[in-house]
């Protein structure tokens, strides 16, 4: 169940230029939350920014958890100038985390950019629950942007880089990469990225008879299921809805539900 | 000392004056998980309409300087998903319905409002004869919604009130010359109340994409960056109806809800502000009793238009 | 790149299509002290009257979320005050001024023009039809605005195109169902372009002394809390127009200025936005020319009304 | 001639419960700076509060100046959260100063509650350009809100206390402590605090004969005389304004010029 809390900032340090790692004490969310879950984040005090900021949760630790981020508005900007210390109001966890199933052959992650962020957490659980530490493919624009690897590296898995100017890794888009590991039936993949990333990932596994789960991104008010703003399209009613809400129905789909020409 | 927060609008009896705005609370659910929404004057559900609504496609909102823009398009289960899947909870829960109603003609809000009667899935009507996202409002010139025509406000209102006994509210727009005219025509036309405002036509581009923000196009804003809007046309309608106003838009706190009733509001709405702050209303009754303790206000109720010129 | 930024409003060339809203701006010289205001696209000065003004009784002010309220009620020099005192320092900047004004007639305007024309005080005229704080609109009931009324703005554009040959602009309220109305009414009467949009009614009441917090109560709400529904009123406009529109309302940067020329608009004011930054339309002619440069566009003018649905 | 700079905060420390001293480096504003003049400052990036805030100059350095400010709103509260070394946006020096005449037979301040705040600056210069340490009239709600005693002290100005509650000097009004005090023609009476406190004051001295110069508040948009919101009532016609800009045409005034009936 979700709750709301102030949470103190334990640390909070920027881990690539524009890129943020930031650290709450929050034993209870700490308690409740699963990889791929999300918390909503107020910025400030006051009506500026009026929303809160959906953020990923990175890692659980035993008294708190972590998020990655990166800054792009006004929003990300604020909370990059908030300090160790200092009070941050969360609301979490939410969603629906990653499925995390036994039984397959190959467990592949495949990030794009800041999507890397909600894969420590996951990969961790993989190790620790299933003993599989996952395939990972981690993917940014150029190479001081690849975040994490050694985290993955730690877990024992396969790191795999793929950068657009080719600074580190193939030059190849995360896609592509994840073609040349030939997934499969057997396999699963968890994706998390620019749309279009996500889009070209359900297309690979599809074709491979993969499955594919992927962690979508939606603008949110309230995150959790009430306001109907983050819905995307789905292939099929999903409790008699064609629209699906981001925020309480996912941020993780089955890529097979999800309406991919609109993207 | 003891304070009276419990008030009548129009017949429906609220324990406090606060209710939540609709579409901004779902059906109640998810946001009894951060307080027992039991304690609120009446929770007033999501606009429901006969058959169950997919809305707009997405991008549906986005947020503006101390408000959002949305263009849901009143995606709802329908009446009968409600009354089977989303009423129980809330009558388990002992709360007070506020049943929003949209349809498209007026025998459709007719027909919900006699079967939320029937069915006990209400205790008063709020029709939402103003949305500004279901009626084509992005290509139809002069007046697109039900609320601006102050004629159809009277022969809606009417056709409502011939189906139920319930307590009926009538939901109007901001986007008039004078909220006064739909106001007095509803009021003529048997409503027992009239709930002030939804939200305001607006718009947002992306400049670097060139495209609007919203699939929509256009979209309602919402949010404390159009109080000053609302209250201005709760206070309009106050000096000219007999009967109760719903206050909302923008309110966030106590403050801001005593606005709205020292300008004539007898109950008032928390709205988006649930989003940034899920117990928003909740604090909000805290602090009206707050409020009546420290100005030794036995009942709230004589603060309503107490507004001092 | 060389980027052409000048644009032809109805007549009035503007080397920028980046103006400051009236009564943002004084006449000029205050914030002359911060940047050259030569360098703006026009100076559009605080609305003139034939006799000066004393405006409203304080307070006139207050901030809102995002915005502010204000009821200054046109206080200003008045013409011969302005001709006398103000406007040799624009003409010697080189300033390109656009005369804003108000009258209580038609007549009143007419003659307003004509002595603006004649002593060379401004290279267009905007008409001010939509002040919210000089006609009683706390009291008067169905729109006490000249631009609420379309039959009343073509009467007001008739009287003043008859009085000048100078480019002439009608300022219009967002108070209203369908802007494209009062728009359509001053096109067909002449007017060479369309100033959308002045502020939206409002008011505040302070809880503790329950008392309004404007002595006139009601003012008008400006800032960016009001942006979303200026851009929707421009995008309306600019649909059904063949006139420029100048395009305002809580434009605050370079970005929120192309969401109003993307929609439609030929020139942008900055408002309320330069009490915060005093340079601020600066600041969005450099973000314009910025903007075309990373786009690759060569003028301005292409992107007029270049939104894609 | 004003101008705006972003100003690094070189101290900021709580001098009462909820009145806090800032000190920021400046140096320019310091040159051109005169006791009595207010700067607008920008508490946030972003649009909220949508409004700098006016607040008078304290102090005037070598270098910087300091304000003296009591939270009373989200926008004073925001800027007490501001820690030393951040940048503050300053707009200033805005509006007309105390008049520094000499001539007089006796200097009193009268200050109400955080209305003390342009008088450490003024007294400054009337014992420096005049030689002359003015009377100070300290009036609050109660003692731990009597600000700046020693910085008169240290000037050699004769202190006098009020309070509402008795708990130090007087319990008094400021205006009935100034009375005892036996202004007359030939003395010159420095007035800031609520404006109740200010209309009592300008009663005594008009009631004696001697000069008062207040210094007034107003809700501020522009704090450059665009606006025209800041206006009171004035009995004369200034400039043929009947309504004069408490930033520009003040926010100091010779009471005789304002239309006290008003308050
Ligand atoms: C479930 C979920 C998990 C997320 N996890 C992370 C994460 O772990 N790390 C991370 O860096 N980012 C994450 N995001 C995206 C993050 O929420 C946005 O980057 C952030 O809200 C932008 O706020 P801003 O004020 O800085 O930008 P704004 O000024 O609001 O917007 C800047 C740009 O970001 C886009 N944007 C704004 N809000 C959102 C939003 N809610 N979702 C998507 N795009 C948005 C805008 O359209 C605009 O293009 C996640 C989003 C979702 C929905
Ligand atoms: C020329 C001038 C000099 C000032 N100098 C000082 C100073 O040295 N120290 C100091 O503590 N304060 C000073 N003030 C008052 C100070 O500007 C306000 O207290 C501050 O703006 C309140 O901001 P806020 O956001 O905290 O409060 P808000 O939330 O904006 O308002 C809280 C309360 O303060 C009132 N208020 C808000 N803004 C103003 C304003 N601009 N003027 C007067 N009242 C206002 C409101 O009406 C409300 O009652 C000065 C004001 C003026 C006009
Ligand atoms: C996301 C969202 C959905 C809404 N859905 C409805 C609705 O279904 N029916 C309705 O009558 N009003 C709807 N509204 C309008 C609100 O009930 C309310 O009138 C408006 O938002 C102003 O209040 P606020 O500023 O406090 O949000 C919706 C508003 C929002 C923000
Ligand atoms: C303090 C103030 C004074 C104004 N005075 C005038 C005026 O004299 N004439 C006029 O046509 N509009 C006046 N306006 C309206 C503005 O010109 C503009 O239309 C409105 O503020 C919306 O723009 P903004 O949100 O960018 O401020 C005034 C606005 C403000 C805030
Ligand atoms: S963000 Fe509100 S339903 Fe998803
Ligand atoms: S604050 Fe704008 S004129 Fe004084």
């Amino acid at each position: 169940m979700p709750y709301i809390a102030d949470c103190r900032i334990t640390t909070h340090q920027e881990v690539a230029p524009e890129h943020y790692r930031l650290v709450v004490h929050a034993p209870q969310l700490a308690k409740e939350a699963q990889p791929g879950q999300f918390c909503m984040l107020q910025v400030r005090e006051g009506h500026y920014p009026f929303l809160r900021r959906p953020m990923s949760i990175e890692r659980i630790f035993a008294d708190g958890v972590s998020f990655l981020y990166k800054v792009v508005g006004e929003g990300t900007r604020m909370l990059s100038g908030m300090s160790q210390g200092q009070m941050l109001n969360v609301q979490g966890p939410l969603g629906k985390p990653f499925p995390r199933e036994s039984g397959f052959d190959r467990y592949i992650i495949t990030a794009g950019g800041i999507g890397i962020a909600p894969f420590p957490a996951l990969a961790d659980a993989l190790k620790r629950e299933l003993g599989k530490a996952p395939e990972v493919i981690i993917a940014a624009r150029t190479e001081r942007f690849l975040l994490c690897e050694k985290d993955f590296r730690q877990m024992g898995c396969k790191v795999h880089f793929a950068t657009d100017d080719g600074s580190a890794g193939e030059k190849a888009f995360a896609s592509e990469v994840l073609k040349r590991l030939s997934p499969a039936a057997g396999t699963v993949v968890y994706a998390c990225g620019p749309m279009p990333m996500m889009k070209a990932t359900h297309a690979v596994c599809a074709a491979a008879g993969a499955v594919c789960y992927a962690s979508l991104e939606a603008e949110m008010a309230c995150g959790d299921g009430v306001c109907l703003g983050c819905v995307v399209e789905a292939n099929v009613e999903v409790e008699t809805e064609r629209m699906v809400r981001v925020c309480k129905d996912g941020p993780v789909f089955d890529t097979q539900l999800i309406q991919w020409e609109s993207y | 000392m003891g304070v009276n927060l419990q008030v009548n609008v129009g017949g429906l009896i609220m324990k406090n004056p606060v209710t939540v705005a609709s579409g901004t609370f779902a059906y109640g659910q998810e946001y009894d998980q951060y307080f027992d929404i039991a304690q609120l004057g009446a929770v007033t559900v999501k606009s429901l309409s006969i058959q169950p609504r997919a809305g707009n496609r997405p991008p549906r909102l986005v947020e503006t300087p101390a408000g959002m823009l949305n263009a849901i398009g009143l995606q709802n289960v329908g009446i009968d998903a409600y009354l089977r899947d989303k009423l129980p909870y809330l009558r388990e829960k002992g709360c007070t319905i506020i049943g929003n109603i949209y349809g498209h003609a007026p025998e459709e809000y007719a027909e919900l409002a006699r079967r939320l009667e029937a069915e006990n899935g209400a205790d008063a009507i709020e029709a939402n004869l103003s949305c500004p996202n279901v009626h084509d409002a992005r290509t139809v010139r002069g007046g697109a919604l039900v609320a601006q025509a102050p004629e159809r406000v009277a022969e809606y209102t009417r056709a409502i009130k011939a189906a139920t006994k319930l307590p009926v509210f009538v939901k109007l727009t901001p986007n008039i010359i004078d909220i006064v005219e739909p106001a007095l025509a509803a009021q003529e036309a048997g409503a027992d109340g009239v709930a002030l405002i939804n939200t305001l036509l607006g718009m947002g581009i992306n400049p670097e994409t060139r495209r609007p923000i919203l699939r929509n196009i256009v979209g309602g804003l919402s949010g404390p960056a159009i109080r000053p809007v609302a209250l201005k046309m709760v206070w309009d309608a106050a000096k000219h109806l007999r009967i109760p106003i719903i206050g909302m838009g923008g309110i966030c706190s106590a403050a801001d809800a005593m606005q709205f009733i020292l300008a004539g509001a007898t109950a008032v709405a928390v709205g988006s502000y649930s989003f940034r702050q899920p117990d928003a209303a909740l604090r909000v009754i805290q602090g009206l009793e707050a409020y009546c303790q420290r100005h030794q206000v036995e009942d709230i109720r004589q603060l309503i238009g107490a507004m001092e010129a």
